[in-house]
């Protein structure tokens, strides 16, 4: 038990600076597509590190499940969004930044 | 001892929770850009959720979370979509709010 | 003690700034946010007075139903106040005024 | 209770903090829109380091609800306001 907690709590570790790096990147980056790159990092690694260290802590497997489903549901909503966000900037003839 | 580190670090979270829900308050109450406001709104929505969940108050927590974060932002998104058209289909000038002003100079001016 | 303090002193300056925000702006919709403003600050008072800390017994609950009843009608508000903006805006003189801006700008740009 | 969670819970809110500033500066509409729903997620994790470190199962089901309708106000945004808007609107290529 104690390698598993310690595990999780590694992969905590693991995830919180992915979170800090894509809000450092929607600040930073020149783009509306690469700032897309950023947030969906930040959304999926992210947070799944985090889900997966806090659900080797708990010792329960409806948390587990519970955990996993709002990881699921995370990723569904954020690549849907993010999804919609880049094909009406493309309509809307956004150009990508280019290295100029 | 462990009680005490618990509690100092959770008053720290309720600092910083406090100070970033005012802040983002003001700005949400005193930008230009009618946009900008409702997307602040939104984001004060999530941080006060927090802030319920902090003061041991998860049902309130819950609600706040499904009608204010879930149903007044696109409330607010829709309502400004419709405001921004005319009857005729196209969009009006001023998205922003120097409507009234211009009108009220121009009646000091007159 | 001090997180009740910090909470409710939150809730007073959210309230104040709503209610300078009501009074000064004249956008409805930036009305119907300082409004939405001012009632989030009221119930953060409202949940503040209630709080105790996890060792020192029991929440009132009293307090807590009348604030989740006051998110579910403000929310209904809102939404009534936000189709009666639509209204107003889409049935106002507009193009009375949008003339009078339009005759108005050159001169601001000779100025 | 555990501290640890809730010091990564209180190093992920400066994050939110930090993240306002894409809201007061983007160029585009979509880039407030993609901090408002960046928020979302660290709402998320937040609550998530929280229910493990306060030992109150009661969270996760509030981080659910976030995450159903984490998309609700993005495609809401999409398919509503940011569409068929004009040049000059909402700061898009015109500030």
């Amino acid at each position: 038990m104690e390698i598993l907690y310690n595990s999780g709590t590694l992969l905590i570790i693991m995830g919180v600076p992915f979170f800090w790096s894509g809000t450092v990147g929607l600040i930073r980056f020149p783009d509306i597509y690469t700032r897309l790159h950023a947030l969906t990092k930040a959304d999926n690694v992210g947070l799944g590190c985090i889900v997966c260290g806090l659900a080797l802590q708990s010792g329960s497997w409806t948390v587990t499940a519970k955990l996993l489903l709002i990881w699921l549901l995370v990723l569904i909503a954020s690549s849907a969004s993010c999804h919609l966000i880049a094909r009406s900037a493309m309509q809307k003839n956004i150009k990508p930044w280019m290295r100029s | 001892m462990d009680a005490i580190v618990i509690y100092s670090i959770l008053t720290l979270f309720d600092i910083t929770l406090v100070l970033t829900m005012l802040w983002l308050a003001w700005y949400l109450l005193s930008t230009e850009d009618i946009f900008k406001a409702v997307v602040l709104f939104i984001s004060f929505g999530l941080l006060m959720a927090l802030a319920w969940v902090r003061m041991r108050a998860p049902d309130v927590a819950l609600a706040e979370a499904a009608l204010g974060a879930g149903l007044t932002g696109p409330l607010f998104l829709s309502a400004l979509r419709r405001m921004n058209r005319t009857r005729k289909g196209e969009r009006r000038l001023d998205s922003n709010e120097n409507r009234g002003k211009d009108h009220n100079t121009e009646q000091e001016q007159a | 003690m001090i997180t009740t303090l910090l909470y409710s002193m939150t809730g007073l300056i959210l309230f104040a700034m709503g209610l300078f925000t009501l009074i000064i702006h004249s956008h409805p919709l930036r009305k119907i946010l300082a409004v939405n403003v001012m009632s989030t600050g009221v119930f953060l008072i409202l949940v503040a007075a209630a709080y105790k800390p996890l060792g020192l017994g029991k929440i009132d609950p009293v307090p807590h139903a009348m604030v989740l009843t006051g998110i579910v009608v403000s929310v209904s508000v809102t939404a009534l106040a936000l189709l009666l903006a639509c209204r107003v805006q889409e049935t106002s003189n507009l193009d009375l005024l949008e003339r009078r801006k339009q005759e108005a700008r050159p001169k601001e740009s000779n100025q | 209770m555990s501290w640890i969670h809730i010091i990564f819970a209180l190093i992920l809110l400066p994050a939110i903090a930090t993240g306002m500033f894409r809201i007061l500066r983007g160029p585009t509409a979509a880039d407030r829109m993609m901090t408002a729903q960046l928020f979302g997620t660290c709402g998320v994790a937040i609550l998530l380091l929280l229910s493990a470190g306060m030992n109150n199962p009661v969270l996760l089901d509030i981080a659910l609800v976030f995450a159903l309708l984490a998309a609700l106000a993005t495609v809401t945004f999409v398919s509503r306001t940011w569409r068929d808007n004009n040049k000059n609107n909402h700061g898009n290529l015109i500030q």
